[in-house]
C-alpha cells in the first residue's frame, strides 16, 4: 500500500510530520528549558538541578531523575502518572547518571496544547531542555508516534482526531547517535548500529506483529528527520 | 462509563430490611439457632497460617468463617520520619479493607479506628526495648469482612509478629461476644453484629492472664459482664493454643 | 508534653500510694466541678464544664434529617470533639486530630449503645418526627478549651449537662398527598420540648498509676499512668460502655474491681452534677 | 558462545568486584554488595540463582473463586508474586453514547502489606501505571464484549468493578495482575435479575425462582461472558544479550531494561511496552521476546483450563 | 435591605451608626497556657492563648536574630449559625492566621529575644574512658505561639482575635512596643457604621478592618475588600480608628485592673 493513498484531514502525506518548532531557554528561573511544538501539540519542559541528595529509595550512587507532569487543565490522573513513568525511564536511559551521583534533577513538563502525539512531543521537549541545562547525556533521543490505520497503513505523527480514529498506535523513542559520546566499542559487539535500537516503545490497540515491525521501521526512518531538526536547532542556538 | 447516580446493588432491597427486622425480633427470644448452626458459645472454625507474604519480615493469614485477614509485619526498620531519639522502639499499625470486602463496594481503604485499636491492643505485649530507635510496622488487610473483624485482625497480627521474630511477652489473642437481650453469643458474624444490643471485645495475653485491651458497648449489668468476660478469656486461651500449634508447625516444617 | 523530674514523679507515686495526692485529694475524689449552661446562644443546648483546670464546652444542635433505613424509628446523633490548640500547643494544625477522634469514638461508644440501638443513653426514638421520613439529627460538638487531664469524664459530664439544657423545637407535620412524598414539617420558634436525660450516663475514668488507681487524674498524673479504664455508668447502675487506654495489661479481676468502684463513684458524680445543674438552671433563670 | 567475553560489558560494579573471589566472602553478602557481578556469574552458565533457565517463567498457579461474596474472583501466584482479583457487578444506567453497552472499571491496588517499600497513605508509584495499562490492554484487546453486559438497552447495564490486590510483590506484577484479571472474568457468574413493578432492576435468588415461576428474567441466557480473544503477557528483563523471562523483584531492580509483551490468543500484538532502559534492543531481541511470549501463552492457557476444570469438579 | 432606619437613624440591632457593641475582656481563662484572654464584642466571642517564648519546635522555621511568632486561627464547630465541619485549615482560616500573625509580630519586640544561651551540662559516661564532662553553650531559638479560638462568630472575628491576642500577650509578659487594638467599620445605606455584626458584614458592602498601635497612633493593619470613594474611605477609616482607640482605652483598663489584682495577691 503506497503512502499517497492515505487521506489525512490536514492534507499531509502518510509519512509527513507536522511542522516542528523548538525554542530553548524560554524560562529564566529554570536551569534549562525548552518549548517544543509539533503542530498544535505544544509542550514546555523545564529542568531544575542537579540538586543535592536523592529521594529515599533511589540509588545514591547514581543521579536521580524526577519528572513532574502538569496537564493543561485539571488534576493529574492515571494517564499522566503513566506518562511520568515512561518519561522518567526514557530520560534515565539517555542521561549519564554516574557523573553526578547523589543528586536529583527535576524535569517539569507543562502541556500547553494537546493535539495528539503528546508523549513523544514531551520527550522531545525534555530532551532539548536537558541539553539546555547542560546535563551530561549519552546521546540525544527523538520520539515519534506511528499510527496504524484500519487498512493497515502507517501514518506518522497523528493528530488527536486521527489518534481516536486509527486502530492502533505506537509511541517510539530512538537514539540519535552518529556523534554519540559512546565509544564505538560498545556497539561493535552487535551487528546492528546503535541508532537502530529502540529506547522506548509504548503501544495502544491491537495490531499484527508484522505491522509493529513496519511501524518501527517507518518510525526509525522518520526519526532521522527529527534528529536532524533537533541537532540543527540546538546548534543554531549555541552559537 | 455511566456516571448516572441511579445505582443500586443487587442484594440491597426492601426485602433485606425486612429480613433484618425479623432477625432482630428473633434475636430477642431466648432460644434460637444461629444461622451458621453454631451454639451460642461456639466459635467459628479458625484457620491460621504464617508466612503468607514473603516480601515481609513476618506475615500471617487468618480465616475465621467468612472473615479473612492478611497481616504483614515489616521491620524493625528505620523510623519513617526523622523523629526524636527514642530508647524504645515504635509500633506503627495500619488496617485497610479491600474494595470487595463488604457487601457494598467502595467502602474500602484505611480504617483509622481499627488502626489505633490494633496499636493499643499490641503495644502492651511487644517488648519495645528490644529494638530501640527503630519502628515495627504492622499492616493488616481485611480481604473479606464477615464479622468480628477487629479480634481477627489482632489475633492475626500477633501471629505475624511472632513469625517476624519480634520479641513479645506473650501471644495476643482476641475474642468478642455479642449480647442479644439476655443471651450472650460468642464470635458474632456480621449479620449478628448488625443487630446486636451490645458487644464486648477482650484482647488478652492468656499465659500472663492480662487483658491488654477491652471495649464494651451497650448496656450491661455487672453479672453479665462477669459472665461475658469469663467466656471471652476462656476462648482467648483456647485460641492461643491454636496459634501456638500453628507456630510450632511452621517451625518444624522443612523450610 | 509534661516533663517531670524523677523527684516529681516519685512525689506523685508516693502521694497516690498514701492516698494523698499532690493537690490534696484522695484517690477517689474528683476536683471541684463547675457547670454553666446556655453558653452558646445559637445552639439548642450548650454547657461549659470545668473540672479543675480542664475546661470544655459542648453545644448541641438539632437539624432536620432523614432516619437511616436500618432504624426508621430512630433519630440520629453524631458526636464530634475538637481539641483547640489553646488547650495545648501540640493540638496545632492536625496534631489534635488523633486525640479528637479517640475521644469522639469513646463518647459514641458510651452514649449511643449497641448496634441495634439498645442501651443508648440518649432516647433516639424521641427524635423521630415521621417514621422513616423525618427525624432530628442531633449534632453534639465538644470543644476542649483547656486541658488538665481527664478530658473524657469532663466531656461526658458536659454532654449530660448540655442535654439537660437542650430544647427541641415542637413540630407540626403536614403529611404529603402520597405516602412517598417527603412530608412538610413546620418547626416552631417558640415552643420547645425538654429532652429526657434520665438515661444519660456519666463516664468515670480510673487511671492506674503504680499499684493503685485514681479518678480524675490531672495531666501530670496521666503522664505517669500505665493504663486507664473509662467506664460509663447510668443511673440504674448499669455499665453502658467501657474503653481502655494505655498499653499495659490488666488482670481481669482488677477490671471487675474497677467496674464496681466506678459504679460507686459514678453515683456520687451524678448526684453532684445534678445539684450543679439545678444551681446553674436557677442562676440562668435569675438573669 | 564465548561466555567470558560478556562479563566485562557490565557497568562499574563489575570492575569493583573483580578483586573478590567467591571464597573471600559469604555468598549472601556478595549478592547484596555486588548484585550485578553475582548475577553475571550465573548468567554465564545460562542459569539463574533460583535454578531457572533464563527463558523459563516461575511456577504459576491459578485458583478460582476465593472470594465468596464477589461475582467472580481468582487468586494467582507466579512464584512469590500473589494477586487477588474480584469482580463485582452493579447495575447502572448506560451512557447516552453507548446505550447498549455496559462498562468496566479496573483498579489495581498495592496495599502496604505487599512490599516493604509501600507505606500506608501513599500509594506506590507503579500502582496507577499498572492500573492504566491493565485497563488499556483489557479494553483494547476486545476480550470482553461490552454489549454482553447490557441488560435493557438505554435503561440498565452492568458495570463490572474489577479490583486487583497485590498481596505479595516479587516482580512481574503486570503479568500476574493480567492473569488474575482474566481468571476472575472467566469465573464471573452474572446474577439473574428481573424487573420489579416500579421498573427497577432487582436481583433474583434461586429460592424465589422456585417459589414463583412467573418472575420474568431479563438475562436468562447471559450468565457467562464469552471471550473473543484473551490477552496474555510476559515480562522479560534484558541484560546485554541475555533475555530473562518472568523476572523476580531482585532481577527487576538490578537489570534496568524490561519489556512487557502482550499477545492475544489470535497471535496479534496487544501491547509492546518498553519504558526506557538500554538502547541496544534490536529487532532480533524484539522477535525473541515475542516468541517467548507465544510459548508462555500456551502454558498460561493450559493453567487456566486446568483451574476451570478443577473448579467444576 | 435597609441597614439604617431612615427615620430614627438606628441600626438593625438598635445601635447608632457610630456605636460599638458591648465589649468585655477577661484575662487568664486557660490555666495551662503562658498567657490567655477572652474577648467579647457583642455576640462575637474569642479566646486567645499564648505558649512561649519556648524553644523553636521546627528548626526549619527559625528566623535569625529574632523570635519566631506563629499563629493559628480556628473556629469551633458551633461558632456560626450553621455547623461548619472544618474547624481550621481552610483558606479563610489560613488567611486570618496570617493577618493576625503579621499584626502581632509588628508589636512584639522580637529582637529582644532572638535566642537564649543555655548552658547544657552533659555527662558522658563511658566504660573505657571513665568520666567526661562537657560544658556546651547551646543556642536555642525562641518562638511564641498565638492560638486563637472563635467560640461565637458574629462579625468582626478578625478584630476580636487581635484584641484577645493583645490581652493574652500582655498576660504572658511578652515585651511589646505598644498594645495593638483593632476594630472594623463599614459603609452601608450611605452611612459609615462602626463595628459591623454578622448581618451587616454579610451585606457585601465595604468592610474596613483597622489595627492601630494605641500609644503612637500608628496603623499596623488595614484591610478592605471592596470599592469605596477616597473621601468616604477616609471617613470610614477614621471611624474605625476611633473604635480602636476606645477599645485600647478599655483594654488598658483591664490590664491595669489585672495588675492591681496581681499586686494584691502578692501582697505588695
Amino acid at each position: 500500500m503506497g503512502e499517497m493513498e492515505v487521506d489525512r484531514a490536514d492534507g499531509r502525506t502518510a509519512s509527513q510530520l507536522r511542522p516542528l518548532a523548538c525554542s530553548r531557554n524560554t524560562l529564566h528561573r529554570a536551569h534549562g528549558s525548552a518549548r517544543w511544538s509539533q503542530g498544535d501539540t505544544i509542550v514546555l519542559a523545564a529542568v531544575y538541578g542537579p540538586k543535592a541528595g536523592t529521594k529515599k529509595g533511589e540509588n545514591p550512587e547514581k543521579a536521580s531523575i524526577e519528572v513532574i507532569w502538569k496537564p493543561k487543565t485539571g488534576h493529574i490522573g492515571k494517564l499522566e502518572k503513566e506518562y511520568e513513568m515512561v518519561l522518567k525511564r526514557t530520560l534515565q536511559s539517555i542521561c549519564l547518571l554516574t557523573i553526578h551521583p547523589n543528586t536529583t534533577t527535576s524535569i517539569i513538563v507543562q502541556v500547553l496544547g494537546d493535539d495528539g502525539a503528546l508523549l513523544p512531543c514531551a520527550i522531545n521537549a525534555s530532551c532539548a531542555a536537558l541539553v539546555d541545562a547542560g546535563i551530561p547525556l549519552k546521546h540525544l533521543a527523538v520520539s515519534i508516534c506511528c499510527g496504524l490505520t484500519e487498512s493497515g497503513s502507517v501514518i506518522l505523527d497523528p493528530t488527536k482526531a486521527e489518534e481516536q480514529k486509527i486502530q492502533a498506535f505506537a509511541y517510539l523513542v530512538f537514539p540519535n547517535s552518529p556523534l554519540s559520546v559512546l565509544s564505538k566499542g560498545s556497539s561493535a559487539e552487535d551487528d546492528e548500529p546503535i541508532e537502530h535500537g529502540t529506547i522506548t516503545s509504548v503501544t495502544h490497540g491491537v495490531m499484527p506483529v508484522l505491522d509493529y515491525f513496519n511501524c518501527l521501521e517507518r518510525g526509525r526512518a522518520a526519526s532521522a528527520k527529527i534528529s536532524e531538526f533537533l541537532r540543527r536547532s540546538l546548534e543554531s542556538q549555541t552559537k | 462509563m455511566a456516571t448516572n447516580p441511579s445505582t443500586y446493588s443487587p442484594s440491597q432491597s426492601s426485602e433485606r430490611k425486612q429480613l433484618q427486622q425479623q432477625r432482630r425480633r428473633l434475636f430477642q427470644e431466648t432460644d434460637w439457632t444461629r444461622f451458621d448452626g453454631r451454639g451460642f458459645q461456639q466459635c467459628r472454625p479458625a484457620f491460621l497460617k504464617t508466612g503468607a507474604a514473603s516480601a515481609a519480615s513476618g506475615s500471617a493469614f487468618a480465616a475465621f468463617g467468612a472473615t479473612k485477614v492478611i497481616v504483614s509485619v515489616f521491620g524493625p526498620r528505620e523510623s519513617k520520619k526523622a523523629m526524636l531519639y527514642s530508647s524504645t522502639g515504635r509500633l506503627n499499625c495500619n488496617v485497610s479493607y479491600t474494595a470487595f470486602s463488604t457487601s457494598i463496594r467502595g467502602q474500602s481503604s484505611d480504617h483509622k479506628e481499627y488502626s489505633s485499636m490494633l496499636h493499643k491492643a499490641l503495644e502492651g505485649a511487644i517488648i519495645l526495648e528490644t529494638f530501640p530507635k527503630t519502628t515495627v510496622d504492622v499492616f493488616a488487610l481485611v480481604v473479606e469482612s464477615g464479622g468480628g473483624d477487629l479480634p481477627v485482625i489482632i489475633t492475626c497480627a500477633s501471629l505475624a509478629l511472632a513469625d517476624a521474630g519480634i520479641m513479645m511477652y506473650d501471644l495476643v489473642s482476641s475474642v468478642s461476644v455479642s449480647c442479644f437481650g439476655r443471651n450472650i453469643v460468642i464470635d458474632p458474624t456480621s449479620e449478628e453484629e448488625a443487630c446486636q444490643d451490645g458487644n464486648l471485645m477482650i484482647t488478652c495475653m492468656p499465659a500472663r492472664n492480662e487483658v491488654t485491651q477491652v471495649t464494651l458497648t451497650g448496656e450491661w449489668s455487672t453479672a453479665k459482664i462477669n459472665e461475658a468476660m469469663e467466656l471471652c478469656l476462656d476462648a482467648c486461651s483456647k485460641l492461643a493454643e491454636i496459634m501456638r500449634s500453628c507456630l510450632k508447625e511452621a517451625a518444624s516444617a522443612p523450610s | 508534653m509534661v516533663g517531670l523530674s524523677a523527684g516529681e514523679k516519685h512525689f506523685i507515686y508516693g502521694g497516690i500510694a498514701q492516698d494523698l495526692r499532690t493537690d490534696g485529694r484522695q484517690r477517689l475524689h474528683y476536683r471541684p466541678i463547675s457547670v454553666e449552661i446556655g453558653v452558646i446562644p445559637q445552639a439548642n443546648g450548650s454547657s461549659r464544664v470545668r473540672l479543675g483546670a480542664t475546661d470544655v464546652i459542648v453545644s448541641i444542635k438539632a437539624e432536620l434529617g432523614r432516619p437511616s433505613s436500618l432504624h426508621p424509628d430512630k433519630g440520629k446523633v453524631a458526636i464530634f470533639i475538637d481539641c483547640s490548640p489553646t488547650a495545648a500547643p501540640m493540638f496545632e494544625g492536625r496534631g489534635g486530630e488523633e486525640l479528637s477522634s479517640e475521644l469522639s469514638l469513646a463518647l459514641q461508644r458510651c452514649l449511643l449503645g449497641g448496634r441495634s440501638g439498645a442501651g443508648a443513653g440518649i432516647d433516639l426514638s424521641s427524635l423521630v418526627i415521621v417514621e422513616g421520613k423525618v427525624c432530628w439529627d442531633l449534632y453534639i460538638d465538644g470543644l476542649v478549651v483547656s486541658s488538665d487531664g481527664n478530658l473524657l469524664d469532663a466531656l461526658a459530664a458536659a454532654i449530660k449537662v448540655a442535654l439537660c439544657n437542650t430544647g427541641i423545637p415542637k413540630t407540626t407535620v403536614n403529611l404529603g398527598a402520597s405516602p412517598n412524598d417527603q412530608p412538610d414539617v413546620d418547626v416552631s420558634d417558640e415552643e420547645f420540648l425538654q429532652f429526657d436525660t434520665s438515661g444519660v450516663p456519666v463516664i468515670v475514668t480510673l487511671t492506674k498509676v503504680g499499684r493503685h488507681y485514681i479518678v480524675d487524674a490531672t495531666s501530670e498524673e496521666e503522664s505517669q499512668m500505665s493504663s486507664a479504664v473509662s467506664i460509663s455508668v447510668n443511673r440504674h447502675g448499669q455499665i453502658c460502655g467501657l474503653t481502655k487506654r494505655g498499653g499495659a495489661g490488666l488482670d481481669p479481676s482488677v477490671i471487675l474491681d474497677m467496674i464496681s468502684v466506678a459504679k460507686h463513684v459514678g453515683e456520687q458524680l451524678m448526684s453532684s452534677l445534678d445539684s450543679e445543674i439545678a444551681a446553674a438552671e436557677a442562676s440562668a433563670e435569675d438573669q | 558462545m564465548a561466555a567470558a567475553s560478556t562479563a566485562g560489558g557490565s557497568g562499574g560494579g563489575g570492575g569493583g568486584a573483580g578483586g573478590f573471589g567467591a571464597g573471600d566472602m559469604e555468598v549472601e553478602a556478595y549478592r547484596r554488595l555486588f548484585p550485578l557481578p553475582f548475577y553475571e556469574r550465573y548468567l554465564q552458565n545460562y542459569v539463574r540463582p533460583d535454578a531457572r533457565p533464563l527463558h523459563r517463567a516461575r511456577d504459576t498457579s491459578v485458583a478460582l473463586g476465593p472470594i465468596a461474596s464477589a461475582h467472580g474472583s481468582s487468586s494467582v501466584k507466579i512464584g512469590d508474586t500473589t494477586m487477588l482479583a474480584a469482580v463485582k457487578l452493579e447495575v447502572m444506567t448506560p451512557s447516552a453514547e453507548a446505550p447498549d453497552e455496559g462498562s468496566l472499571a479496573i483498579e489495581f491496588h498495592m496495599p502496604p502489606i505487599c512490599s516493604p517499600t509501600v507505606r500506608p497513605g501513599r500509594p506506590a508509584d507503579v500502582a496507577p501505571v499498572i492500573s492504566k495499562q491493565l485497563s488499556d490492554v483489557i479494553t483494547s484487546s476486545g476480550m470482553i464484549d461490552l454489549k454482553e453486559l447490557s441488560l435493557i438497552s438505554g435503561k440498565a447495564a452492568w458495570t463490572a468493578y474489577l479490583d486487583i490486590y497485590c498481596l505479595n510483590s516479587d516482580g512481574s506484577l503486570f503479568d500476574a495482575a493480567l492473569l488474575s484479571a482474566i481468571a476472575a472474568f472467566s469465573h464471573l457468574q452474572i446474577p439473574l435479575v428481573s424487573l420489579n413493578d416500579d421498573g427497577r432492576v432487582i436481583a433474583v435468588s434461586g429460592e424465589q425462582l422456585e417459589n414463583n415461576s412467573t418472575i420474568e428474567l431479563v438475562n436468562k441466557e447471559k450468565r457467562k461472558l464469552s471471550f473473543q480473544s484473551i490477552p496474555f503477557s510476559l515480562t522479560c528483563v534484558l541484560h546485554n544479550k541475555y533475555i530473562l523471562a518472568d523476572p523476580t523483584a531482585e532481577e527487576e531492580s538490578i537489570m534496568e531494561t524490561f519489556i512487557t509483551v502482550v499477545l492475544d490468543s489470535m497471535g496479534r500484538l496487544v501491547s509492546f511496552y518498553k519504558p526506557g532502559g538500554s538502547v541496544l534492543v534490536h529487532s532480533s531481541t524484539i522477535k525473541d521476546c515475542i516468541s517467548l511470549t507465544k510459548q508462555r501463552m500456551e502454558e498460561l492457557q493450559n493453567i487456566l483450563e486446568d483451574s476451570t476444570s478443577a473448579m467444576e469438579e | 435591605m435597609e441597614y439604617v432606619d431612615s427615620l430614627t437613624g438606628f441600626r438593625l440591632d438598635g445601635r447608632r451608626p457610630n456605636d460599638m457593641r458591648q465589649i468585655r475582656g477577661e484575662i487568664g481563662v486557660v490555666a495551662k497556657a503562658d498567657g490567655s484572654a477572652l474577648f467579647e464584642m457583642g455576640n462575637t466571642k474569642v479566646i486567645a492563648a499564648i505558649y512561649g517564648p519556648r524553644e523553636v519546635q521546627n528548626k526549619g522555621q527559625q528566623a535569625n536574630n529574632q523570635a519566631l511568632v506563629r499563629c493559628e486561627y480556628s473556629m469551633a464547630n458551633f461558632s456560626t449559625g450553621d455547623r461548619t465541619r472544618r474547624p481550621k485549615g481552610d483558606r479563610r482560616s489560613t488567611e486570618i492566621s496570617l493577618v493576625i500573625r503579621q499584626t502581632m509580630e509588628a508589636c512584639i519586640l522580637t529582637h529582644l529575644m532572638p535566642h537564649s544561651q543555655v548552658i547544657l551540662i552533659e555527662f558522658l559516661v563511658h566504660i573505657l574512658l571513665k568520666f567526661f564532662m562537657y560544658f556546651l553553650p547551646k543556642i536555642c531559638f525562641l518562638q511564641i505561639d498565638i492560638f486563637v479560638q472563635v467560640l461565637q462568630a458574629d462579625g468582626g472575628t478578625r478584630s476580636a482575635c487581635i484584641n484577645a491576642a493583645t490581652l493574652a500577650l500582655a498576660d504572658a509578659g511578652i515585651p511589646m512596643r505598644d498594645i495593638v487594638t483593632s476594630c472594623s467599620a463599614g459603609y452601608l445605606s450611605s452611612t459609615p457604621l462602626l463595628d459591623l455584626n454578622y448581618i451587616e458584614d454579610s451585606a457585601g458592602g465595604p468592610d474596613v478592618t483597622v489595627g492601630i498601635l494605641a500609644k503612637t497612633d500608628k496603623v499596623t493593619l488595614l484591610q478592605m475588600d471592596a470599592k469605596l470613594p477616597m473621601d468616604i474611605f477616609e471617613n470610614v477609616m477614621q471611624l474605625a480608628i476611633e473604635g480602636c482607640k476606645a477599645i485600647a482605652h478599655y483594654i488598658r483598663g483591664v490590664l491595669l485592673e489585672n495588675t492591681k489584682q496581681l499586686e494584691c495577691r502578692r501582697g505588695i
